[in-house]
């Protein structure tokens, strides 16, 4: 039984007279989770495979009897990738009563909510955005962050890259001019100098190159890229532009002129869409990839029940990842019994458990994720109907990459 | 002779008994979203405040458009300048100043509205303008994402709502439902001031230009002076309801400089009544009360909502104002034209 | 620089090709066409469903787009006869929001029928390669476009400005109601100029198709682009869209050359700055 | 006293010339009739002297000022009224809120506003106005019909009261009867030689002083009805100016009128 008196307390502390209706179904009906994310406009795509993660994650635990007895409902709401729409889901949402929220995908929606969370008294997972702003300057302590910030998972790339690939000494870079993705682009540049100089070596390190975001024409900059000189390239480029960036590389072989290709984070996306055509090799963060988890049931499942509903064996990672945000808070009611963000916010700092995406766990001090982090390698391959493989996967522990945990401050 | 007087007479009293059914309906709509906060939950008071802001910004927007005749598409730029001086002034922490700080966003917005007004109106009109007012947008909405002590394309977040200092009291504006009053506010006296202007000597003389440029201008009106009068009053509009959007939304980004924000006064205006002072206000919530009803049909929303806009535009060429006119004309026959 | 030149032509040829059906259509009905982007878009997914992964042959991949485009074109027969037929006569801004509806609605439906997923169509075999020109490093796709863009313009600019059907057409946006009393099918020479102006928007979906990633956000990426080009040229001036998507491409050259650390945003600086010299456009307003 | 003084004005429209060196000088009080066959640029030299295009050449000085490139909106305000060919009111507006814009407008231009700042409505003084300009020119039954809903002759009536609104000490007048029947031709006539009379006197001249008329015309009857002074164009140079019974006498004018409009030729006969 979850602690009553705290949910009668609580909702009519916030809520006020008139919520009495909401009071009345939390007592008998399922424990009602909030899901914000981007499911019209640009970024629709990952908002759908969040939402996907998540019903996946509530359908699994309800089948299996659901937390404490207690069913799982989970209540889908747009947020049009703008914080304005954001926050009318989020006050919605909270106005009926919600406690529980997990919300993805771009960082100006989720610091939209951010402040509202404590007054509201509303514990959030935060799927995805690797802005450090989240965990930093505007950190409150109702938030999670199940994503990975940008130092832990970059820095921690560019460490693996210059540890991996000591012979590779001249690096060009390349991104799109918004300045989430310089910040990924600095901090991997940062994680291989500081494993080069730690190891000895001195790299030299282009200035990076941008392209316009969204655009439609990457010649130029692709041009400018394969006559670099450089042997390592980092292609920092999100969804459509990334797959057009390469598309259009290929008439120049740029995967032939460099020995070294890393692309920040579009996994399999660019492998999909490309098919046969894809490049020869390259690298990618993930934070899930369920081929690589032999050993993880919880992984297994997930992907199992993704393939049956999508017909698609390689889910994005965010499905992973929203997954294991509804698992957490399903956790984290499982330790504490109750919903109400002072008994839920220690349970799930205290957390460590297996989700689908490895190990997942927070550091207390800003809530910033602390788990495993995955990159993989993959390119073309006569052998595969899909006309890809991947060819190697490395599994890192996140926790010593992570950066100083400064909550409240700016890094 | 007669006889037209009679009819005249006649038109008049039509028109005040049917201007009575609806001004019974603007003083329920009124009370309705004055007594919003006790009425509904936080969410749909968040979306009606939104509304209210927009509502303002929209009539602006109409100012231009419907009294003098130009359409601008970068009005969202405005709004953003608005919102950008409002959150960097309260996050610097001049809450107690807060109305000053409206002011110097209305100022701001009319002043930037002044220079591109002053360059653009007497080089360019219809369509070209509106392209370079959204180049202008667009513009802006670049540098806002390159510009890092402004947050780039994250933009400003934890913007605080204040509390506003008087000389003898203080007032406390960071609860949801003070602040909403406090729009509520905002938007009586920015919308009486509209009223104002559009319907006193400036608003005839705006008219009288969209009617007939040279004939205006040989009744001795200063054409380009007018409109660049009413380019700034709009941009002046704009920024102020940016400026009040800020804290009621709590963060700022360069999204407010998009096409989807300068384009919103266009779609609640046609959708509301074109060439109606009222009409982007009805039409403001009749898009709200749209996108509420169909916020859990997701996937589908888009083509619901291009219907339902479709379905309006065919069926009610006038946009509502004008379909509710006629509409009221046609049910009380005995009150209407003879 | 040639290299810079070529590739900036490139994007200035492929704007052009979405610019000219948006020039068309203004040219007859006085409107800015919202839902143009969102038509090129289907007509890139209809080209990617009759390919599949990649076009056999060059000729294939033009035929293809062909079909596209008459589909494309069709479908613009139906928003003609069932909306914008309808809204003739009232205030043009109506027209802006239908257009505007009609965007979501065929945005909407794309992703209903082809799902959100990012798909890629390749150039086909003896195009995904490059070309030596004196010295400089070609990709042949470039040269596709940039053909296209030239071989469009040619044809429109010949039935447009010397053929008896586009004197008609002139004819027709010039003064329909007396061309209308000289026993010409007014509506019907309307009803063709919009299909034509649609398929166009397909056709270029479907040419530039394996140039890009197809998206729900693909018809975003051009609209705005083409809205300048068609304006700093002239509305519906198609000889001054072209002329624009020439000068679109200088300015993006530039960009690139002088200015890579803002990649995209001096087209907007140039806009502004052609707007503020030639305010009807380059070439002047036209109709047709 | 000359009001009016042109002095070489010359037009191109790009490289065709349509006026050649035109000088002429208009008198306090005269009705100044332009006339000459359809071409002979009489309207392009009504443009120049309005405002409403500019002179390539030559200078236009309006009571002794030079006005040559001042746009329409301060000659208005100088005391230049002007009508069109084919009358151009606000057609939205009623009849009498067309007059109210262009009385509003007078008093902004000349800082004699009598409404408070706050004021929405129109003040009583120019309502009264109004309506009195109405009467005058027989409107005023019709005050409150939208502009759209009025007849050909009342819409000319209407822009007559609109230009005189703005009290002008010259009232630029083109083709004043176009488009109209013969027994309403006769009424314009009658109307303007009343509205040149002093308010005193029933007309709608303002404080004293003598309205002036400039007007081009077609209709020689009204033109010998009315002009103290006719000037005559042909292929856009002046060739006769002087009082109605030179221009009658003028064998230039014959000679002009002869080949192109034989009606004419009957009246001038």
């Amino acid at each position: 039984m979850l602690n009553r008196r705290h949910i009668l307390l609580g909702s009519a502390a916030t809520v006020g007279a008139l919520s009495v209706p909401a009071v009345l179904r939390a007592q008998s009906g399922p424990i009602r989770i909030g899901l914000i994310t981007t499911l019209s406009g640009p970024g629709q795509v990952y908002g759908q495979y969040i939402k996907d993660g998540a019903e996946l994650s509530v359908a699994r635990i309800n089948s299996e009897g659901g937390v404490n007895g207690q069913q799982i409902e989970l209540v889908v709401r747009d947020d049009k990738n703008s914080p304005d729409s954001a926050l009318a889901a989020y006050r919605e949402l909270t106005g009926s009563g919600i406690k529980l929220i997990a919300q993805g995908t771009f960082t100006a929606n989720v610091l939209a909510t951010l402040p509202l969370l404590k007054d509201d008294g509303v514990t959030s997972l935060v799927v995805g955005s690797s802005a450090l702003s989240v965990t930093h300057e505007n950190f409150t302590p109702n938030m999670f962050r199940l994503g990975y910030s940008a130092p832990m998972c970059f820095g921690g790339y560019g460490h693996l890259m210059a540890e991996r690939f000591p012979e590779i000494n001249k690096w060009a870079l390349v991104r799109s001019d918004v300045q989430a993705l310089a910040d990924i682009t600095n901090y991997f540049a940062s994680g291989l100098v500081k494993k080069a100089e730690a190891d000895g070596r001195k790299l030299e390190l282009q200035e990076p190159i941008l392209v316009p975001y969204n655009g439609a024409d990457f010649r130029n900059q692709i041009s400018q890229v394969s006559n670099s000189g450089a042997d390592g390239l980092f292609n920092c480029l999100q969804g459509a532009d990334a797959i057009s960036y390469y598309k259009q590389a290929r008439s120049f072989q740029l995967d032939k002129r460099f020995k070294l290709l890393c692309d920040s984070a579009n996994e399999l996306t660019v492998a999909k869409a490309l098919g046969k055509n894809m490049l020869e090799s390259t690298w990618s963060w993930t934070a899930w990839y369920p081929q690589a988890m032999k050993d993880n049931p919880s992984s297994d499942a997930l992907h199992k029940a993704y393939t049956e509903l999508r017909n698609d064996p390689y889910p994005n990672w965010y499905v992973g990842v929203s997954h294991d945000c509804i698992a957490t808070i399903a956790e984290g009611i499982k330790a504490t019994q109750s919903i109400e963000a002072a008994d839920l916010i220690p349970a799930i700092e205290n957390l460590s458990f297996q989700g689908a995406t490895g190990n997942v766990t927070f550091r207390k001090e800003d809530h910033a994720f602390a788990g495993d982090l995955t990159y993989i390698r993959f390119g073309r391959s006569d052998t595969t109907e899909t006309g890809w493989e991947v060819f190697e996967t490395v599994h890192m522990a996140g926790a010593e990459f992570l950066e100083p945990a400064t909550p409240g401050q700016k890094l | 002779m007669s006889s037209s007087v009679a009819e005249r007479h006649s038109g008049r009293e039509q028109a005040l008994t049917l201007s009575q059914i609806n001004r019974v309906l603007f003083v329920a709509a009124a009370v309705i979203i004055a007594a919003m906060p006790y009425l509904t939950n936080s969410g749909l008071l968040y979306l009606v405040g939104t509304t209210l802001i927009l509502a303002v910004y929209s009539v602006g927007w109409n100012f231009l458009f419907s009294w003098a005749g130009l359409a601008s598409f970068g009005s969202g730029g405005l709004f953003c300048i608005g919102a950008y001086v409002s959150a960097v002034a309260l996050r610097a922490g001049w809450e107690q100043y807060f109305l000053l700080v409206i002011v110097v966003a209305t100022l701001a917005g009319a002043a930037v509205a002044f220079l591109v007004g002053f360059v653009a109106l007497r080089r360019t009109s219809g369509i070209f303008l509106a392209i370079l007012t959204l180049s202008l947008a667009e513009l802006l909405r670049h540098t806002l994402m390159h510009t890092r002590w402004l947050g780039s394309e994250d933009g400003l977040p934890n913007i605080t709502r204040p509390t506003v200092s008087f000389i003898f009291f203080e007032l406390n504006l960071k609860s949801g439902p003070a602040y909403y009053w406090f729009i509520c506010a905002f938007a009586v006296v920015m919308l009486g001031i509209c009223w104002w202007l559009s319907h006193g000597p400036l608003g005839r003389r705006l008219q009288a230009v969209r009617y007939d440029i040279e004939r205006a201008s040989f009744v001795g009106i200063d054409v380009h002076r007018n409109r660049l009068l009413a380019f700034v009053i709009s941009g002046a509009v704009a920024a102020c309801a940016g400026a009040v959007y800020a804290p009621w939304a709590q963060i700022v980004t360069p999204e407010l400089s998009g096409m989807i924000r300068s384009t919103q006064p266009i779609l609640f205006t046609l959708l509301g009544g074109l060439h109606s002072f009222w009409g982007p206000v009805v039409g403001a919530f009749a898009f709200m009360g749209i996108d509420y009803a169909t916020r859990t049909l997701i996937g589908i929303q888009e083509i619901i909502t291009g219907g339902i806009l479709l379905g309006v535009i065919l069926v009610f060429r006038g946009g509502i104002v004008g379909s509710w006119n006629a509409l009221l004309a046609r049910i009380f026959p005995g009150r209407g034209e003879q | 620089m040639l290299f810079t030149l070529i590739n900036s032509l490139t994007l200035g040829m492929a704007v052009f090709l979405v610019a000219a059906g948006l020039t068309l259509i203004f040219g007859i009905m006085r409107i800015l066409n919202f839902a143009h982007g969102a038509f090129f878009m289907l007509g890139a997914y209809l080209t990617s469903t009759m390919v599949q992964d990649m076009p056999g042959s060059v000729w294939i991949l033009i035929g293809t787009a062909l079909v596209a485009g008459v589909i494309v074109g069709l479908f613009g027969l139906a928003v003609q006869h069932f909306v914008l037929s309808k809204l003739d006569g009232i205030d043009e801004h109506f027209m802006l929001i239908a257009t505007y509806a009609v965007m979501l609605m065929t945005v909407g439906g794309i992703k209903s029928v082809w799902g959100l997923e990012f798909h890629s169509v390749d150039p086909p075999p003896g195009l995904d390669l490059g070309v030596d020109i004196f010295g400089t490093f070609v990709p042949s796709f470039s040269l596709f476009i940039i053909c296209a863009g030239g071989v469009v313009f040619l044809i429109l600019d010949y039935v447009i400005h010397r053929s008896w059907a586009g004197k008609l057409a002139v004819a027709i946006a010039r003064d329909n109601w007396t061309t209308n009393l000289m026993g010409v099918n007014g509506p019907l020479g309307t009803k063709i100029v919009v299909a034509a102006s649609f398929a166009l928007a397909g056709l270029a979906g479907g040419l530039l198709l394996p140039n890009q990633t197809l998206s729900p956000a693909l018809g975003d990426t051009f609209l705005l682009m083409a809205f300048i080009t068609i304006v700093i040229g002239g509305l519906g001036n198609i000889r001054g869209a072209f002329v624009a998507a020439l000068i679109i491409a200088v300015i993006d050259g530039l960009n690139t050359y002088f200015l890579p650390s803002f990649p995209g945003v001096i087209i907007y600086v140039g806009m502004v700055a052609c707007l503020l010299l030639w305010p009807n456009g380059i070439l002047g307003e036209s109709r047709l | 006293m000359s009001i009016l003084e042109l002095s070489g004005i010359e037009k191109s429209y790009g490289p065709i010339k349509v006026l050649h060196g035109i000088n002429a000088t208009v008198e306090e009080g005269e009705v100044f009739a332009i006339i000459g066959p359809n071409g002979a640029g009489k309207t392009t030299l009504f443009k120049v002297m309005t405002g409403e295009s500019y002179a390539n050449a030559g200078t236009v000085r309006f009571d002794g000022r030079d006005v040559t490139f001042e746009p329409p909106h301060l000659r208005t305000r100088a005391g230049v009224g002007r009508t069109f060919q084919v009358a151009r009111v606000f057609n939205p507006l009623t009849a009498i809120g067309n007059v109210i814009v262009a009385i509003e407008a007078r008093k902004k231009a000349q800082n004699r506003d009598d409404n408070p700042w706050w004021a929405v409505k129109p003040s009583a003084s120019t309502r009264e106005e109004a309506l009195h300009l109405l009467e005058g020119v027989s409107l005023a039954g019709k005050a409150n019909f939208a502009a759209t809903d009025l007849s050909h002759g009342d819409r000319k009536r209407l822009e007559l009261a609109i230009t005189l609104a703005g009290r002008p000490r010259i009232l630029m007048m083109d083709e004043p009867t176009a488009g109209m029947s013969p027994g309403d031709r006769e009424q314009v006539s009658l109307l303007i030689e009343r509205i040149m009379k002093p308010e005193a006197e029933g007309g709608l001249s303002a404080d004293g002083r003598k309205l002036t008329v400039v007007m081009t015309e077609h209709d020689m009857s009204v033109i010998f009805g009315l002009a103290s002074r006719i000037l005559v164009m042909n292929q856009g140079e002046l060739i006769a100016l002087g009082t109605v019974d030179e221009i009658r006498n003028n064998p230039q004018v014959r000679e002009v009128y002869l080949g192109t409009e034989d009606q004419t030729l009957e009246i001038v006969a």
